[in-house]
């Protein structure tokens, strides 16, 4: 292949480093940032930027791909492989990857829409499958891109272009909806709050099979402040509960405040009188009926004022796809010998003519 | 063994029955016996939509042609010398097509009064003389027969009248002077851990044979002498399988590794199923959860480094859609198979049609252009899946194959090529940047086509996408002038194949006359029959086959415009013939069937003679 | 119109009467009915021909609609309006016309492949958006129409046409997917039991609400006998747990075991020394929490042998999509009045050139 | 108030800024008062694909061109008369496009370093005097006096800087004599809550017009008479609202429940938005989670008795392909929207393109035949939109209606209908069995249209899927006859339609002669506007304008017999020439821009005088 190279500057030798010598200016493509100022998008990228160096991986090796809407631009801000597929479609296209290259970090970057609206299915069975790609759903609770309607997890009535008498969907639980798709990591974070997010996105790394990672993300153009009681200080104490393995769950203004198991009925409990920490519901990431519970537990006894969790909800292990897939390559091969073609090729049953 | 042994050209059998009859194992071990003795042959297997359609009606009849002879035979033919018929729906659905004069083997156990009455008849036609003025009839309780055979075996009733489609197979191996050891062979191995069920086939298939030396109704017998073909080794070979052959073999030649995504469909699943076997080949396959999935992880695939190829029919091409123009815009070697069947919609899922062709070229949002190559019998599925990988990898780009159910359930002989024999394949993946500051993703070389760099690659790190790209950089760019300039880009990389591709060649008759048949597809061993035929018969018709549709040959004008007419014959509404006369302003002229059957050789023979100068 | 009626025979006049009177044949349609002899589609078909008398819809009023598979063709044989969509959008098809025709009973009926696989997501949005239509989804763990490949629901290790070397896919669970997609009824029966599954069926009809009725169907040709175990009368007692609404979760072959909960935890146990009735985890269809643990314990406790659960899992109620939606058209035009065509198209600066 | 004034035919006047300068709000308000005063006009609205692309750089451009005058306007106008630049980006990118000896307003405040190194200034034009030879410019910083005028409220300085708008507004109301008494009304309207902001926009836009008062710079105002329209109410209007319009319009005609279920994408989605606001009109919306449910749900509407409807731009159509194919074979009433946008693939979202034709016609699996109807103005959105439920629920087929991002957002003056002017609509929902046993569902009228019987009418229980229908009966029919009939039974209903369409009509020029241009959808205004110029130039040309292009008026092959040439202009790479070409074996030749932007007059002139027979 003759190439037509029309820039001729002096080639830069490729400097074999480890990330763990790179900086994450080194993970900045040149491509100019895009996104409306004041973004939650910006933190997140940021946070993203700031783990890369140090997650053990080669840039080489990194792959980012996307579908399409505001959060999908991810990809292209980051100098490392990419793809901005098309709508709905990155965890199908990232599938087909892994499945290919094991040996890869593959990091899908999607949106509430993409990848819970046109992307729900495939989304859905990347779970069951437990391919090893890391999903984060930017989640905005809105249409970003396409200028603002409402998304399948825009609370109940929300007022958006598309429904300006209010929205009559009841919206999915993105968590909820993982867990009933059989995922085997559940997470949950926000653009906000820096380190958390920076854990999460470490977290979401480490875990072997695929890593769902919600992540909540202000709007400021279309849906501003969606989240603003669980980001910001004044209210943050009170509505969110972040969950720790192997910790009691505890929130409130002065951590005073934690949930208690009753049977399966979820209670808030002042600690110190009645209760101590040892009374409360031990967070326990392989317990796949708690994280349930933690996951519905707000929805579904709305009365009780529950706070929103954040954190890793469930982190279970089962066989990769991949892994189950190079097996069985490797097992055929063990067992027939590598394919000779010729002899594929004849077949069972020949005849000659001379 | 006193029958007279009368020796044949050609014969076409129809095996019929109903769909649980067994009718297509019948047909496929007589195939595969009739190829090893060395005959030319065509098969054309024809199923109902339902799984098991009721028994005993009309809708339930599953088919089984064969053409063999002594001569090529390019067709699983027009109308049948044999006719076997297991029930009454099966005689009425193919006395039609059967010659007068021909042999009809009647199960006449398949003529009680629930059949006749489900297919149809007022009277049954086993009791109807005239039959037996228009053709020799043999009427033979086959149930029964097969029954008594195996009365000892400690078998249901259900089990054994399994058996029943080995009598027939062995007396149509008797009747054509055949040795069923290949068939003996395979129950053999089939029912290996089965014993009694082995037992049972091996001696109804002795019992069907030599029922034949027994009676005394037939007087002759046949023979079909080897064909003259070619020297070499052969084998016995459908569409389907072959494709995926081709693909396999292309996957090797190139060092790449083979994925295929895909999702069910009829008559597209038997690649998949093909394909899955071959785990020790290196081959991946991905039953994904619907075709917009299954193209995308071949993307995926592709964009890693490997061969991706999706397959799939007409419903699931239409869902590919969008994807295939991310394809396009990714310009990432890809290689879709679309095996046609009858639409629109769901319309006829086990019938055969080439009316995906214009969704193929034109179905894409935007300025799409993909290259579009048709196989056009079984074994050409595998030089075109072959081909298509080839023109994938050396030209970065979607390739879409058309196939159509008719081949890809049709078999032929092949005399299969040597692995060392096949073209080479050049794909390279690029290793490192050039004297680029910058990796420049799309730039490209001489034939407009950019590199193909994969992660995992150190200082290639890049992003691509379905927005327009820059020329060059391969940056997001919403410069007017530089889209202009992409689009261009995009159609002339396409058209450039054409200077990869061999001129279009006259198949059959003189490089220029009076008519010429342009075919593509399935079409193809109807119209070589027929021009044939037509060519010793005095006329001046010459036939030319398309396996490139787009780009188009660079020569294919020119050679247009040497006839004076073109005839171009499709199993749709007319479908190529509006690109060739957009493409080329002549009048050409339509031949078209839209039955969900091929096209025969005499109905051809009949649209040459209206179109021929008077 | 001008309509060239071929077919002169004398009309029968249209006797009206309610279902009531009808009879099951009543509903039989003149189309000869092509499964495969012994297919478990026949008696799905049977029942629900012989509930449909009985539900107090007209049966005019009654629409089945499917998308693709030997499942799918049960609209067919139904007497009523039908529509054999394409694979995997009968749900959305239905979603459509239910929006519409909200006085309409809309049955969808699909299989393990049209409506997990192809078709998860519009399953899924359904199920959120609460559309009052009757979900029958005929699992048989195998793509029948195409011959016999695995399906999203078919066992790990499933051997079938395209997994030669046995499936390396997780299964769905669909009742869990359906939980996780925010379903308001979602239950489970099986072809061979008629008259559990008349009720089921009844009740999936009463539902006001997506109902999702689970149905095992033995495919007989590709995957016979894959539900057997619950099927057949020699293990049904041991490995099925019938459950209703308000009574212990008794099973066994006397009725003698029984499962309790322990906190989050179910066990088996033995009726009669240490535990009574009493003692047992009773059932209620409106807790989700519970119904989430009945779904999903056998495959999270897999050691203890717990027995597989049908009848109605979760029945729990949320406004439909579409009264929300008659209310919205309702609210709006009692504000604003009856649309004005004529001022509509006027909009609202407009000028006069004489 | 001692200005000269000067009157104007016509003006082309490019509001251009960064995306958060809100020139599209100018832009709207002066279309709009504008159109109030009488003028004829046009308007191109022209944004970046990011919702805010970053502050001061070349892709953050939004600009908003209105041609209008007191001729007739058919285009925004190639070149602008006057320029208003917020930023240095804005006048970067603007500057070719404006006229020699034209006006530019320049903000000064958008000219500091930054906004010069954003968008590649090396050196400062405001202090370019060459700038200063070809325009007049007068550099004003805006910024500057909007806040002065309201320094003293309580807002932010963001806030405060928002109304910068207005001033410019202001400016050119005071420029081009104008009352801005709407704007003013508007103003109070849009923020009846929001005092302060209300209170700033208000003292701005009348600083704007004060500014031009009391400054000595401006020696001229200028004042352009109301066109010589054909009497009667008019109003202004963009092409989705039109189509929106349309469809209510058409809904209450024909006495259907409007069902629009649709998937939000650029630039497709207003048409939702408008929709959803029509609550009261009994107009229902629904957001369905992709492009397919979106159709699908639109299906189950039609099959209920109502007018469904669906709506998507290039790529969303891909995704609806299979659907559509279920709906020709429903043979129900169905109406397609398509706003095509520039593809392949993702594209450039927000530029227009013609792209989509081909897949309109082609892109569906098996022979798939529907009509297609193509908008060409702003207005003629609401005919097309109209028109398409006239035709599929006539004649019980899904309609395509395309129309582009241009026309999309592009305004117009429209001399609106009274509704009941509007043709009557015969859509007739069967209420009984005619004389026949079953309810035959696919028993067909003279125009071989079957008739639409829905859930709930006793007695007419019947089903209906996407295998083959038998003919008359409508039931699942694996016939191969039955199969062709049905194929040509669905191409000939499609054709019937041109019975009931006009026969295809010259728009501008002679019947016959030397050039017809012939073009489809929104190049109309371009061609119209160079035909007209060059037939006042003595040349021998003219202009007809397909609006269905399946099937095509019965008389179009005449009309283009009737010219020596045939050019065909279209905005990409050459689609209805192929129709065209294939059809009528003509040797048309095309014209084409692919650059995400109209076809300019000057363009098309220069194209149609390179084909004039010299
Ligand atoms: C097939 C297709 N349908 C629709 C669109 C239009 N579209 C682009 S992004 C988007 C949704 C964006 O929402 P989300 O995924 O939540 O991302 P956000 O912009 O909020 O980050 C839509 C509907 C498209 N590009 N392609
Ligand atoms: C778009 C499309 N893709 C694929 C098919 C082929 N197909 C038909 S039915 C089916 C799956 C059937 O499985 P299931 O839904 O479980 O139904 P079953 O036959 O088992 O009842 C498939 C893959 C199709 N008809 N259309
Ligand atoms: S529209 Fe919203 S999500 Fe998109 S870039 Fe702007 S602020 Fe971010
Ligand atoms: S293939 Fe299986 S599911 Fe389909 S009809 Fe036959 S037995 Fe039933
Ligand atoms: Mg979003
Ligand atoms: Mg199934």
């Amino acid at each position: 292949m003759k190439i037509q190279a029309p820039v001729k500057k002096a080639v830069q030798a490729d400097v074999v480093v480890t990330n763990g010598k790179l900086l994450p200016k080194d993970f900045a493509s040149t491509q100019e940032v895009r996104w409306c100022p004041g973004c939650g998008d910006y933190s997140i990228l940021k946070q993203m930027q700031t783990i890369l160096p140090d997650i053990g991986v080669d840039k080489k090796d990194i792959v980012f791909i996307s579908g399409i809407g505001c959060s999908s631009r991810f990809p292209y801000y980051l100098d490392t492989f990419g793809m901005h597929s098309i709508h709905g479609r990155a965890t199908a296209v990232a599938s087909g990857l892994k499945a290919t290259r094991p040996e890869l970090s593959i990091w899908v970057v999607t949106g509430d829409g993409d990848g819970l609206s046109i992307g729900g299915n495939h989304m859905a069975h990347l779970l069951r499958r437990n391919i090893d790609v890391n999903v984060l759903l930017f989640n905005n609770e809105i249409y970003g891109l396409t200028k603002g309607q409402y998304s399948p997890t825009s609370k109940p009535n929300s007022i958006t272009k598309s429904t300006p008498f209010g929205s009559i969907d009841h919206p999915f639980e993105p968590a909820a909806f993982a867990m009933g798709s059989n995922g085997t990591f559940i997470a949950r974070s926000m653009d906000r709050d820096p380190k958390h997010l920076q854990e999460m996105l470490k977290k979401t790394h480490e875990h072997k099979g695929t890593s769902f990672l919600e992540i909540y993300q202000n709007c400021n153009i279309f849906n501003d402040g969606a989240f603003f009681s669980y980001s910001e200080k004044e209210s943050k104490k009170q509505t969110c509960l972040f969950v720790e393995q192997g910790k009691p769950l505890v929130f409130g203004q002065d951590d005073d405040l934690g949930i208690r198991l009753d049977g399966i009925q979820p209670e808030i409990v002042k600690i110190g009188e009645q209760y101590s920490l040892d009374d409360l519901w031990i967070h326990d990431e392989s317990d796949a009926i708690k994280a349930n519970i933690l996951i519905r537990m707000e929805s579904l006894f709305p009365a009780l004022n529950l706070p929103r969790p954040f954190g890793v909800f469930l982190k279970t292990s089962r066989p990769t796809y991949e892994v189950l897939m190079e097996d069985q390559i490797i097992t055929a091969t063990t067992r027939y010998g590598k394919g000779d073609l010729d002899a594929l090729i004849a077949g069972n049953e020949t005849w000659t003519i001379l | 063994m006193n029958k007279v042994l009368e020796e044949k050209q050609s014969v076409v059998i129809k095996f019929a029955g109903d769909s649980g009859d067994g009718m297509q194992l019948v047909g496929t071990q007589f195939t595969n016996n009739t190829a090893l003795i060395g005959n030319d042959l065509g098969t054309f297997p024809d199923f109902p939509a339902e799984i098991r359609a009721p028994q005993g009606t009309i809708p339930g009849v599953s088919g089984f042609q064969i053409h063999f002879g002594s001569t090529e035979i390019y067709t699983p033919g027009d109308n049948c010398d044999v006719l076997v018929a297991m029930n009454a729906a099966a005689l009425k659905t193919n006395l039609a097509n059967t010659k007068r004069g021909g042999i009809l083997i009647l199960n006449t156990a398949g003529f009680d009064m629930k059949n006749l009455k489900l297919s149809g008849y007022d009277q049954n036609p086993l009791d109807d003389p005239t039959l037996d003025e228009s053709y020799s009839v043999y009427r033979i309780d086959i149930t029964k027969l097969a029954r008594e055979a195996i009365g000892d075996l400690e078998l249901g009733m259900r089990d054994k009248d399994r058996s029943k489609n080995m009598f027939v197979l062995g007396f149509i191996y008797w009747l054509y002077s055949r040795s069923p050891e290949n068939t003996l062979q395979y129950i053999e191995r089939a029912f290996k851990s089965k014993e009694i069920i082995r037992e049972a086939n091996l001696r109804v298939l002795k019992a069907g044979y030599n029922y034949g030396d027994t009676i005394e109704a037939f007087t002759s017998r046949y023979t079909v002498k080897p064909a003259k073909m070619p020297a070499g080794t052969y084998r016995s070979i459908t569409g389907n399988p072959a494709l995926a052959l081709g693909l396999i073999a292309a996957a090797q030649k190139s060092n790449l590794k083979l994925f295929y995504g895909t999702y069910p469909i009829t008559p597209a699943s038997d690649v998949l199923h093909e394909l899955a076997k071959y785990k020790n080949f290196g081959v991946r396959t991905f039953q994904a959860e619907d075709e917009i999935a299954g193209i995308c992880t071949a993307i995926g695939a592709a964009f890693g480094g490997n061969l991706g190829v999706t397959g799939t029919s007409g419903p699931g091409l239409a869902l590919k859609t969008e994807a295939m123009g991310l394809a396009v815009m990714l310009e990432l070697p890809l290689v879709i198979l679309d095996i046609q069947r009858a639409g629109p919609s769901t319309g006829l899922p086990t019938k055969t049609e080439q009316s995906d062709l214009l969704q193929a070229v034109y179905g894409r949002n935007g300025e799409c252009p993909m290259p579009v190559i048709a196989a056009y019998t079984p074994s050409s599925c595998f030089e075109v899946a072959y081909e298509a990988v080839k023109i994938a990898v050396e030209h970065m780009t979607p390739v879409l194959v058309l196939s159509d159910g008719y081949i890809a359930n049709g078999a032929e002989p092949w005399r299969f090529p040597k692995a060392a024999d096949l073209p080479t394949i050049q794909s390279e993946i690029v290793k490192s940047k050039e004297n680029e500051e910058k990796f420049m993703s799309y730039l490209r070389d001489e034939n407009l086509v950019r590199r193909w760099a994969v992660p995992g690659t150190q200082g290639l790190e890049h992003r691509i996408g379905g927005l327009e790209k820059e020329d060059i950089s391969g940056n997001v760019s919403y410069d007017p002038d530089n889209h202009e300039k992409m689009v261009k880009i995009r159609e002339a990389k396409v058209e450039k194949i054409a200077d990869f591709l061999p001129l279009q060649a006259i198949d059959s008759g003189k490089e220029s006359g009076k008519i010429l048949v342009l075919g593509w597809g399935s079409t193809y061993g109807s119209i070589k029959s027929a021009v044939t035929e037509l060519i010793e018969e005095g006329y001046d018709v010459s036939h030319a086959h398309l396996t490139y549709i787009k780009p188009f040959p660079k020569n294919l004008g020119e050679v247009l415009d040497r006839f004076e007419h073109v005839l171009i014959p499709e199993i749709n509404n007319g479908q190529l013939i509006k690109l060739i006369r957009d493409r080329y302003l002549i009048d050409a002229k339509g031949y078209n069937k839209i039955k969900g059957t091929p096209i025969t050789k005499n109905e051809l023979k009949q649209a040459v003679l209206e179109l021929y100068p008077k």
